[in-house]
């Protein structure tokens, strides 16, 4: 089977200067940031990430790591969430500033050969790494059905793309103020009960990818997982992203970021929200 | 203005094209930057630390950041020796550059042991002893905060190692020139300093440790000012070279270290920053001393005007 | 949410309307800050450290800055406890607001005639003791660094004190654990930390210490995560409330040392980029607990999550 | 007599948020930045400075001194000379950015009553405090002599201010682009000699300004320097910036920058250029 994950291995990593195009604010305390960075978005593959320096002579030093969110031909985007200095620093960009990125690092998803169905979940900004994804499925002639949830309907980020390129697509707000009253999660079960979908792509908060984890395996479905660690070096040398996996501790940013759901041991301190 | 620069330095035994290395822990062993540094440019590899049996580290949280510095607790995770020799070591053997080994050890025992089994790998060139790790529970730290543990560590590899022999030590100390003077004593051929500084940080939201093990390794410039203290201390307490490290980012921190008496520098944190940044600082050192007329790098070291 | 937070807490027998006075030093008596700050805002005055007699401190440059820091080796400069008691302390008495002196000495003697001094001064609510301050050459850090010394000069100041008495511990030790123990177990009702890191910077254009006394005390948000490190550790190892500091330059940094331990905060080189600082942080540390329906302030300390 | 020091001390200390109105290049390595800062600008008398803010979230967190070159109306200058981190911040600022900044700090220029003609020895940056000094001198109707020294011509920062309000503008250049071949020091004593000024300004480097002084003692004219020394807090508190005098180590933040030079006790580690 084709396998993102073998081409991250021969695939160059390159440190590229990269220049904003655009940084947009897309939902509340979310942006969308589109960088010219043709080397990176010619090579970078679904599921992928870049290890961004957005400022330098800050008193924080380190890289913050991104999945890519769509990439055509020069263009890369980036959507974001503001959560602390980077992502602020970073929602202050204009048109035109000069940054560098690492990249395209980490393994991917795979699209199992002769897929002919995918259930692509996502609640929050988990939506950030499907638009690649959907898109590539779509084009590949896969029928995608996307779950896609949020607090609200103004946070269903990359609605629009995902609803595009989407045969179906499925909605749950917390507030209920778009789709279904309730999370991303009670979409899950009935999607796979109906459509049978090959394999499904899942990304967002930990609790909730256990969950769908569970789901699809109680359903016999492959499952494909996205984790998120805080890293250091980006490129697998400092050990600070570890998942802990059936064979033994392997780093989010070489080995994952996505990872087959069966693979992966889920850290018990993660309670699932209670439902 | 001279033409070329010298950069070749002396580590007791072990002559190296340029005074610049990875620091222990921040470079793996190599292969992951290679798509970015020809190792062959650089002075040294140092390994990420290799203990007797497989590590496997503490929980995460393994890092957090803090201003100009982090936090760490990765906790030595690795293969173990063997697997190391197989794996990393074979690779590295391919390449033409000396390698210096970060060893680390829960015992006196554990220590005597990996560097017993490496002492027969010829693409060995060096044995860095870390008494200094401050995110294991037994040995690690422990054995670089007292006089008499650090040098019966040193005396004991010693005994079973003819590589050159680099001590590592822990700045977490009252007198870090006592501790030198104690490993020199007893055999060591370089030390090197500094390992990372115990500190800790606290989520204010969750009010939980940012780190899972609570406490962690700080490194970056946030420490630079009490690493070039501790090599200028270090410096005036002992005959042996230095390797001096801590919050090195530029040539000029390169410099600095060298000018408070590090005969060659290692480069940690900033790896992470800028993949290539040893490259650079090796690139920068022979730049700074080409444009003051210096002919040789080492005389740098010590430089400083008191 | 409660409407109103209790924001005193207790150091001993004394009371503070808030856990937030500026660090020795930073803040000279006061007076500098009077055009920002309206004293009595404040839980405390910690003024600069007195010693007997007039000292004329170190030779310049005395500061030098670092990555997200600074250092320092003014030298405890200061007019002398009599002087200081004419003057300062005169202007202070007209100040409804507790005032901790900061006291200095070359040796033990020395510590015991200025607390001897203060101690018919009312306007005095408590002495704090510093046994660690790197810039003078004998006393300061010295008796800091060894638990024997910092157990004398503690019981010998003790003796003729009835003053709550704060000792102030220099973070550049091996167990900063033991000394806080020591003093304790000679009867210092308050401990405070962090002083200085000792560090060092070297001007890589004219070859010479950025210092004209080589080292100084480093500080500012580089230090923080060492001195959370260090208050959570002696929180572990004491019984006596603690004043924690180093590097503090927000509310949410201040919570920080409170969670890991600390009965009140200290802010220092934070009135360098800010000199309403203390005020800030005082004001926010209200609103923190007010958001979270935190009715006492003092609920924070060692309030961490381990 | 009248004496900023004097109002120096009642004068009320300001924390006020500036926004800048223009930021240029002046002179190789030399920029000149206009704030609006309605109160400290309004308060400032000649030979103060301000302790600037110039960024937040930085690696480098200290504020760094300035003093005030001219102030008109909410308009404050400052001339600055691109040094390092700090400075070199600064010289990206662009109109409409926020800073903050303390002022007016410290012991400005004195005035004695009667004064009836001044002269005015600067060299380099050195000018930057002369710009409203010679305003407010000739206002009162004080004969006005400048002797200016620079690297190059293009290095003679202010020099039209200058000329303007001078009666008479002597200039020195090191390369002998403008004025006379080599250093301002050397006008200096036949400018004494001739004009019998009432009292002499200096500032520039400490060592130009320990030669200037020795000249006018030799001459029995009164003398004041301006002193740099690295701060800290800029409010008299943290001690970082002592100068040795005659009564004793001084605060060049509050006792200074301006100092009556047979007070001062130079640095003997500072070497007057031979000549
Ligand atoms: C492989 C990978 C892909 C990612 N893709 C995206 C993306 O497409 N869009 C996006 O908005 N974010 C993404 N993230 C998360 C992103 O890296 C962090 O949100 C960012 O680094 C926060 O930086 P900051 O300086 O704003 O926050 P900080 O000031 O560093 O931290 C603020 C708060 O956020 C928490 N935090 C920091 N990093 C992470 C993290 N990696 N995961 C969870 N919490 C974190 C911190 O613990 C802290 O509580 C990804 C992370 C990884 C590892
Ligand atoms: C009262 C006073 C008034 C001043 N007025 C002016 C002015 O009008 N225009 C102007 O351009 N500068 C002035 N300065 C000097 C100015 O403050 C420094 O040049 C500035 O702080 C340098 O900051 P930086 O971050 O660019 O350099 P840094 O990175 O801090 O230092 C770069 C180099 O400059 C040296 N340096 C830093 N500060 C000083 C200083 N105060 N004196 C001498 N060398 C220094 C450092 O030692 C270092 O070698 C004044 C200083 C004082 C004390
Ligand atoms: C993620 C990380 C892992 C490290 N692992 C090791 C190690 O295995 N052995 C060791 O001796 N030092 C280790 N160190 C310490 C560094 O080698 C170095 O001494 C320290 O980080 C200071 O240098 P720096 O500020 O340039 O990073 C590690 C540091 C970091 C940041
Ligand atoms: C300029 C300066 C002067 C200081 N003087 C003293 C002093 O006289 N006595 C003392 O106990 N600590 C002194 N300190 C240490 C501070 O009180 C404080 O312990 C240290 O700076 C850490 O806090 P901070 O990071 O908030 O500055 C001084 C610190 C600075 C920066
Ligand atoms: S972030 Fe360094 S190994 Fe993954
Ligand atoms: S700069 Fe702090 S006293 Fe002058």
């Amino acid at each position: 089977m084709s396998c993102t994950g073998d081409i991250g291995q021969v695939q160059r990593r390159l440190l590229e200067r990269v220049t904003v195009l655009a940084n947009d604010r897309v939902a509340e305390g979310v942006g969308l940031v589109v960088f010219e960075a043709p080397r990176v978005a010619r090579s970078v593959r679904p599921g992928q990430f870049v290890h961004l320096r957005i400022a330098e002579g800050a008193d924080f030093i380190l890289r913050r790591p991104f999945s890519v969110h769509r990439a055509q031909g020069e263009r890369l985007e980036i959507l974001y969430q503001v959560l602390g200095v980077g992502t602020r620093a970073l929602s202050l960009a204009e048109h035109g500033d000069v940054m560098d990125l690492i990249g395209p690092l980490g393994h991917g998803w795979e699209m199992p050969e002769g897929t002919s169905h995918a259930l692509l979940v996502c609640g929050g900004l988990g939506a950030a790494p499907m638009g690649m994804l959907a898109t590539e499925l779509a084009e590949k002639g896969v029928a995608v059905t996307v779950a896609q949830g949020a607090p609200t309907a103004e946070r269903l980020v990359a609605r629009e793309l995902l609803a595009d390129v989407a045969r179906r697509h499925e909605i749950a707000t917390d507030d209920g103020s778009a789709g279904t009253h309730g999370f991303v999660t009670a979409l899950v079960k009935p999607l796979i009960a109906g459509d049978r979908p090959d394999v499904v792509y899942v990304c967002g908060p930990e609790a909730m990818q256990r969950i769908v984890a569970g789901q699809a395996s109680a359903a016999g479905v492959d499952c494909q997982v996205s984790l998120e660690r805080l890293m250091g070096c980006g490129i697998g040398a400092c050990l600070s992203c570890v998942v802990s996996t059936v064979q033994g501790q392997k780093r989010a940013c070489v080995d994952g970021p996505v990872f087959r759901a069966d693979e992966v041991l889920w850290k018990s301190a993660e309670i699932p929200p209670q439902r | 203005m001279s033409q070329t620069v010298d950069m070749r330095v002396r580590l007791g035994a072990l002559e190296l094209r340029n005074p610049v290395m990875p620091a222990s822990g921040t470079f793996a062993s190599g292969r992951e930057y290679a798509d970015f540094v020809a190792l062959e440019r650089l002075g040294a590899i140092v390994t990420k630390g290799v203990s007797l049996h497989p590590w496997a580290g503490n929980a995460s949280p393994r890092m957090a950041e803090t201003a100009s510095g982090m936090l760490n607790s990765i906790g030595l995770q690795n293969q173990g020796v063997e697997a190391f020799c197989e794996d990393d070591l074979a690779w590295l053997a391919t390449h033409d550059v000396p390698v210096i080994v970060n060893v680390s050890g829960h015992s006196v025992a554990e220590y005597v042991a990996v560097a017993e089994r490496l002492e027969t790998e010829s693409a060995v060139s060096a044995l860095e002893v870390n008494i200094s790790c401050p995110n294991v529970d037994e040995g690690g730290m422990a054995f670089g905060t007292s006089c008499p543990a650090a040098a019966e560590v040193t005396r004991a590899v010693r005994a079973v190692t003819c590589k050159p022999l680099i001590v590592k030590l822990s700045p977490n100390v009252t007198d870090i020139a006592e501790i030198a003077r104690a490993v020199e004593a007893e055999g060591a051929d370089v030390i090197s300093l500094i390992n990372t500084l115990l500190g800790m940080a606290i989520d204010t939201d969750t009010f939980r440790p940012k780190l899972a093990r609570v406490v962690g390794g700080l490194s970056g410039p946030a420490v630079k000012p009490v690493a070039v203290r501790m090599v200028w201390q270090v410096a005036s307490a002992v005959h042996v070279p230095i390797i001096g490290m801590g919050g090195i980012m530029t040539t000029e921190d390169a410099v600095e270290f060298m000018l408070a008496g590090a005969t060659a520098v290692a480069v940690g944190t900033a790896n992470f920053v800028d993949p290539i940044a040893t490259v650079h600082i090796a690139e920068g050192l022979e730049a700074f001393c080409r444009e003051r007329g210096i002919e040789r790098v080492a005389k740098l070291t010590g430089a400083v005007k008191l």
